[in-house]
């Protein structure tokens, strides 16, 4: 892959939250489908200079990647902290 | 020499810079003169950059763009690119003075220009909803066709209907405008 | 970890062109990713032609690494039919609106239908024109607001919401393939797709896949409020699941065996 | 009856599209018929949101082929029946109004140009004159009003429903993006306090006493069996769009009486062209300012004259020569030199004008 | 007798264009007497706007006293129900071909019947494009002759007859009158047409009638096997009845009350 | 691979549509898509008839704009694949051909002109001269071969295809309802036999390889955000298009030394006026004659030191001025008068043109 | 009505048939239709120069209205010769 | 004079017209002329009149129509009327002679004129199907630029197929082309 997106990694519970602001739009699409409302608003700004998401809002992230689905933008990849994350289907860092 | 004045407003989808044109233009409408108010527009719905483009005269107004700006004001990192196009020698650089680095770059030594840290303003002492309306009262100032009661009428007549359910937000605004038109005003004496 | 993180986007996006230039909350995104999935799990990227319509599908015509084409509004299933049936061994697949689809593009719809055109057919149902700022569209909500119908859509001039897939299952041949799924259930939505894409591959026949999405700019929602108006208010009118998998029998259509031509 | 729309006259700061809403309220529309399409939109917009308060009606079609047909329903009917649209929307209009063309149907489409060919851009352009005056399997024999500002298009849209159903040909009120879209000032007014009568509509189907016994059924057909019958049918149009032409046709001249160069555009690149030869005139330049608000019919006669008396003609628009082949046929047997300033699908300047004069003179 | 025997035409036929247009022997004339009779039994003529195709079709422009108006091919439904938004008292009919209704127009069609436009359509079943000499149309039968099947329809790369009224049904909502008639029952197609009529009168949607019909020409056929061909081969494909009559429930559809617009 | 449709040169009589079936074939056209219209009908059942014998391919689409986008289809798939229509038909087909304009698509369409506006007659006309040059909302940026035989159809029909495909501007045979219906000789032959070289046709998508990998995805669009991005894209494609006028243009001409009167007729038209021009001669009368062949880019150059020396234009064509308004506005600046002998919808005889000619002198 | 057309007017079993000739293209559906067989072609040219139709060929005519319900040109009209054939619904004679 | 002959044929759907000049332009093409034949066609598959356009010539053929035919041949009640526009002072008019009245009154004095009593001899001597034969005949003899042997080649390409099935129908329309043959060329020959 020729182009590389920065992340933003931030463990939470289960997951590995790794959040790419160069694609986040700020939209809160994940924010209404986190099962444990953990996701919201952080300071930094995205794509569009609107704030990007972020965990730890609410109770700890389970690790469940409705997140990740439910992102229009690709801008969230969850990783287990058990290691399984890995075998996510999909592009894969280079 | 009689009133004239072209300026392109350019920002990203969500900084209210179509809001400036338009109460610009209406306001100066009311005054009796003569305005034209154009935007840009493309296929996307979100995402390009926004440009506005303001003409007021005492002619009826000819073409609805123009080829160089008299004011030309970038508010986001693409559109001080976007811009370059519209900026002459004789052009005054309006930008945000968070974007100072950007400006250097493209425009070198453009005579003119104005560092408005319209961005911080609004974060810091009013509330990030208002930067538009700071920038509004910079264009009020700097230009000075328009007395600040008229910009008033005009904020009055777009969001009257908000401020009727928080009235607090009236003066937010009228403090916003203030603190552009003095911006504005005092590089406009120049 | 020795590499650096980067998205999970399917492999058949293309990244440079990232981010996509759907507004933000926009379902396109979320349909273009299961679509996307299913392409990789299929290993067709080489294969794949994809077709874009106007409409907010256009935005799309930069998005993956395949060859694309980006056509005219309702007009992209006759371009992919035009280019499938010169090279059979491609994959075409014909994305676009709800507008595109069902209003200026509906006679190619029914003839694709009646033909069985060996294509793969996507449409993004988010209940009214998007990409022209919000007028009503065939599938628009009795009641709801758009830019056309200003006081709400009013079922006695206007009628009410179209039926995509079911119009297709009630003229498509033994065959087909017809679905409709929803950005409210991805995975489902990306089965959907691929059994799509593969019924074109296997030579069926035509494969129709509507999808549910969301378009928080024209309906002016936030994400909360889109998800109530996919899940509840659309859900209401538009029954996701399977509506013909091929080998079904076909009620009233008689057998192949029929002679058909009067004597000359 | 619902009060009207308009009362007296009202000055406004607005879009041309909402302009194109309040004239053909003003005018007396019955009906909109349309299919979405940038940059006409708003037209429908505004048409719905205030329609239903003056009785009345719009319907939202499956495509433009569609609008275009329900138009001539409406039409045929009896009622002022009107469409908006631009770029493959007129494209695919053409097939309507090559039937209104045929069988006289006094339709009124507003157009509002946008790049081309295909999807090109949403934006603005003057590529689709040769669409509008031309388009469809026949002769033309359309009126096309091209306007400049918001009160051409408040005026244009109602005079358009009059001159549509005197004359009996499809009429079109070109505007273009930037018109559809930009905010300036205009008056709008009811009609009848400037002493405008607007033209009865009569339906062609559906009249009073029962067809065969009362009266003769109304027979209405575009088909032909004999090339003769056509022919006669044609020859019968064409005679009388030429005995309407000077009636219909118009244009604006100004500073032609000594002028060097004839500066030549139509719709909103006009408003650049009078202001250029404006500031060349001030700058003792002797420029001349010629635009033809009819495209069809063309103002030949009256541009003949003025074209003839110039040293050189500059033809400018945003197209590739669609109004300068109109000026040259239009102009043959002369021998001014004409060239042309051509920016398909851009907007055009005061200050490009100057400089493409200057450069005309120069060369 | 006292008078002179004189032809039983219905009194809406226009006997100054008698014989008419048609060829010997076309389903035309058989239908266009089966709608003359229902026109004389409601007793409709004085409000009665007869809007004809570009198909053979378009050869009863000057068939019935009655005002009419002759259109393009396949536009015939947008022209009445233009003409019908203005003027509400008066009874549209649409009168088209197969090619005209189920090709280039099945847009119009489609989005008539979802809007539940109140308009009467006819539409001519032969199996093919009458006018232009004999071509397949979406209804040709599978193996059958035509100028552009000259080797029989190939219904692997051409599809199969497209069944209009259940691709009308399918989409229509409550309110509609579908139903499939032929020339080898005229009280019966006379029957339909007459409730086809009355369901617009009424105010309670869209009628469609699809008419089994002859083309002699075209088929090159004479009368026992233009019989046998409607009679066997065509009955076969398509099935003769209603489909669907007013008041009856449309699955799959939501009812009146949901709420549809996402709050602003 | 089949065997050649046509060995070597055959002799034949049979209908102009047949020739046109016949062409395709020796051309190597892949497929046919259409949608049938009169007088067009024929090429379709010539082709349907012969084409699987050679491998060919057929699809019978749901309308002309189905039929445009599907040829669009094909070409875009890289194959010689073209459509034919006319009239209404060729009405819708603009959509899709102003799509091929915007794109530099290499489609082919075979036009059979019929009466119009509107449906009109199904029978013949010289009326979609306008249409097929300049429809769509564009610029006109395609080619148009007039044919006035059979041995043009076959000839022509078999050029379109190398044109478009070297030159990437949608490419029109420009035939009509006479043409396609009348019986007359014609050689056919396979091109081979005469020197001509099929111009290859490549792909623009399904390209080898994997996009992004081993190579860039083909993004083809014709849409712009930006009013200059279109610009530019126009501006290339009007840079190509004008230089490729002097290799494409082409004309016909004869007894231009010494004429007083020019007769300029175009299609089958033209055989009346080259005959009416030898009996004139004959008569003594110095008359000339004068026949576009492409009609865009029209033989400008070619027609103005003609036109200049005659005394007297007669344009001659079976529709009302499309030609004429075309050679006023390419001749602009010469003197010499131009008149008409216009018959929309008519066919247009030798005798019907000597009188026209004496009429013309006369005057 | 202002037009009015010749009739052939046949008596024959249980049917008067009446025939016109200025309208019968000699199509044969009403032949083909006739539950006795009774109609057959006629020595009269018709509207296309083709023959028209007469009943006596078969068995005697039940007066079914088949043939009259069938042809697409109205050329036929049955009486019964009971009389009861005025009844018929349609355009009168006047 | 070089030949150079126009004949317009006209008649109803079913008599054949188009037949006629089908084989005739393809005979004459064959035998090395210069032929153009064209149906006249409309929106009725049946029931208009049916006129055909042949011109046999030494040159190539210029117009497909023309304004005055050389021969012009009607054969029933409303061709009589439709082809009169074809008919100049010229001009030989065939018809068939149970036509007479029909031509008397729209014709008037046509000073040149030929009744041929086909439709008698076809359907007393022959078969109705021949009709067209014998009018083809009739041509033949009338405008000698055709051997009988090379039109009986063209019915052979055109009929082949019947007369393989029944070989009597060929002797039928030999005979048929040899009576229409006779009763032309004598006039031809005038
Ligand atoms: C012939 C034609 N008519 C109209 C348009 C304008 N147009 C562009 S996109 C669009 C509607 C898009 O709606 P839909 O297909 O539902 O797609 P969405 O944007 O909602 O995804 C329309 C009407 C056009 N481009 N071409
Ligand atoms: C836009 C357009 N395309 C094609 C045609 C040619 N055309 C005339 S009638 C017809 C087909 C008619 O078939 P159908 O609708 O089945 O009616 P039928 O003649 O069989 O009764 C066609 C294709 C046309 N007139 N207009
Ligand atoms: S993975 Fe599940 S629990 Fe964790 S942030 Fe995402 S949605 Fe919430
Ligand atoms: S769904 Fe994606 S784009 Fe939207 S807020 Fe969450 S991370 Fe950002
Ligand atoms: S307008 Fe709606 S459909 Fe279009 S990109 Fe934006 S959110 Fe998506
Ligand atoms: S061609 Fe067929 S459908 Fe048309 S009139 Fe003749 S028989 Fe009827
Ligand atoms: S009425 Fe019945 S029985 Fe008598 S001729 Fe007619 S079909 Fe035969
Ligand atoms: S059905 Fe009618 S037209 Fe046909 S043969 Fe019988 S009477 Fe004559
Ligand atoms: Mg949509
Ligand atoms: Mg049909």
């Amino acid at each position: 892959m020729s182009v590389a997106f920065k992340a933003i990694t931030t463990e939470n519970g289960k997951g590995i939250f790794h959040l790419f602001p160069a694609l986040c739009k700020g939209c809160g699409l994940c924010i209404e489908k986190c099962p444990v409302d953990t996701i919201g608003w952080a300071k930094q700004l995205g794509a569009f200079g609107t704030p990007v998401v972020e965990p730890g809002h609410g109770k700890p992230c389970i690790a469940c990647k409705k997140c990740q689905l439910v992102c229009p933008d690709a801008a969230i990849w969850i990783e287990r902290r058990d290691g399984k994350g890995r075998s996510d289907s999909g592009r894969q860092p280079e | 020499m009689p009133l004239n004045i072209k300026i392109a407003l350019a920002g990203e989808g969500g900084q209210g810079v179509q809001s400036v044109a338009e109460i610009l233009t209406e306001a100066a409408y009311r005054a009796g003169h003569q305005a034209l108010y154009i935007p840009n527009f493309g296929v996307e719905q979100r995402g390009g950059v926004s440009v506005a483009f303001v003409q007021v005269s005492e002619q009826p107004v000819s073409a609805p763009k123009f080829t160089t700006g008299d004011i030309v004001v970038a508010l986001s990192y693409r559109a001080v690119e976007r811009v370059k196009q519209y900026t002459g020698a004789a052009t005054t650089l309006v930008y945000d003075a968070s974007l100072e680095e950007e400006v250097r770059e493209v425009y070198g030594d453009q005579p003119r220009k104005l560092a408005v840290p319209a961005l911080e303003i609004a974060q810091k002492e009013m509330h990030p909803r208002v930067f538009n309306v700071i920038i509004l009262g910079v264009l009020v100032g700097l230009t000075g066709f328009l007395k600040q009661q008229e910009v008033k009428e005009a904020l009055e007549r777009q969001f009257g209907h908000k401020f009727a359910r928080d009235p607090s937000l009236r003066d937010l605004n009228y403090r916003a405008l203030e603190r552009g038109y003095q911006l504005g005003s005092r590089r406009g004496a120049k | 970890m020795a590499l650096a993180a980067q998205p999970q986007m399917p492999r058949v996006w293309r990244a440079e062109t990232k981010p996509h230039k759907f507004c933000p909350g926009c379902g396109h995104g979320i349909i273009l990713k299961a679509l996307g999935e299913a392409i990789d799990a299929l290993g067709i990227q080489e294969r794949t032609i994809f077709g874009c319509d106007i409409g907010c599908s256009l935005l799309s015509w930069d998005f993956f690494n395949l060859d694309t084409i980006q056509t005219h509004h309702g007009r992209t299933t006759p371009v992919l039919v035009g280019i499938k049936r010169v090279r059979p061994e491609l994959v075409v697949v014909s994305y676009m609106g709800d507008g595109g689809a069902y209003a200026i593009g509906a006679q190619h719809l029914v003839s694709s239908a009646v033909r069985n055109d060996l294509v793969t057919i996507i449409v993004v149902n988010n209940t009214q024109y998007g990409m022209t700022g919000g007028q009503m569209a065939p599938t628009t909500l009795p009641g709801q607001k758009t830019e056309t119908t200003p006081y709400g859509r009013d079922v006695k001039l206007t009628g009410r919401p179209i039926l995509g897939p079911e119009l297709v299952a009630a003229v498509a041949p033994p065959g087909a393939y017809v679905a409709r799924g929803s950005i409210a259930n991805v995975v489902q939505l990306k089965n959907f797709i691929q059994k799509g894409l593969l019924n074109q591959i296997e030579g069926r026949g035509i494969a129709f896949i509507e999808a549910l999405s969301a378009c928080p700019t024209n309906w002016r929602t936030n994400a909360a409020e889109t998800w109530r108006f996919i899940e509840k208010e659309m859900a209401a009118y538009f029954p996701t699941g399977e509506l013909r998998t091929p080998g079904e029998a076909k009620n009233g259509q008689a057998g192949e065996g029929t002679p058909g031509a009067p004597e000359h | 009856m619902a009060a009207k729309p308009i009362e007296g006259e009202q000055r406004a700061f607005m879009t041309g599209n909402e302009v194109v809403a309040w004239a053909a309220l003003a005018a007396g529309a019955d009906i909109m018929y349309g299919y979405p399409i940038t940059p006409q939109n708003e037209i429908m917009h505004y048409w719905t949101r205030m329609a239903p308060r003056y009785d009345r009606g719009f319907l939202q079609t499956e495509d433009e082929i569609s609008a275009g047909f329900t138009t001539v329903g409406g039409v045929l009917a009896g009622k002022r029946a009107f469409t908006a649209t631009a770029g493959p929307g007129n494209v695919l209009m053409q097939e309507a109004m090559s039937m209104a063309e045929m069988m006289r149907l006094p339709t009124v489409v507003v157009v509002t140009q946008r790049g081309g060919p295909s999807t090109a851009t949403v934006i603005y352009s003057q590529q689709e004159l040769n669409l509008t005056c031309f388009g469809g399997n026949g002769e033309g024999l359309r009126i096309v009003y091209s306007t400049s500002s918001h009160q051409d298009l408040f005026n244009y849209t109602i005079k358009a429903f009059n001159t549509a159903w005197k004359y009996r040909f499809p009429t079109f009120v070109l505007g273009d993006g930037y018109q559809s879209k930009m905010r300036e000032p205009v008056t709008i007014y009811d009609p009848a306090t400037r002493g405008i009568v607007m033209e009865e509509c009569r339906p062609m189907v559906g009249l009073p006493g029962i067809a065969g016994i009362d009266r003769e059924p109304a027979h209405l057909r575009n088909t032909y069996n004999l090339e003769d019958e056509l022919y006669d049918r044609l020859t019968a149009s064409i005679k009388d769009y030429q005995a309407m032409i000077p009636e219909v046709v118009e244009w604006e001249a100004c500073a032609v009486d000594d002028d060097e160069i004839l500066v030549i555009a139509h719709g909103v690149v006009s408003r650049a062209a009078r202001a250029a030869v404006d500031s060349l005139r001030e700058a003792g330049i002797k420029a001349g300012y010629f635009r033809p608000i009819t495209l069809r019919p063309f103002p030949e006669e009256a541009l003949q004259p003025l074209a003839a008396r110039a040293q050189r003609i500059l033809v400018v628009e945003s197209a590739h020569g669609q109004l300068e082949r109109q000026v040259r046929a239009s102009l043959y047997g002369l021998e001014t030199p004409v060239s042309g300033y051509l920016r398909p699908g851009m907007g055009i300047t005061p200050e490009e004008i100057i400089g493409a004069v200057q450069q005309t003179l120069r060369s």
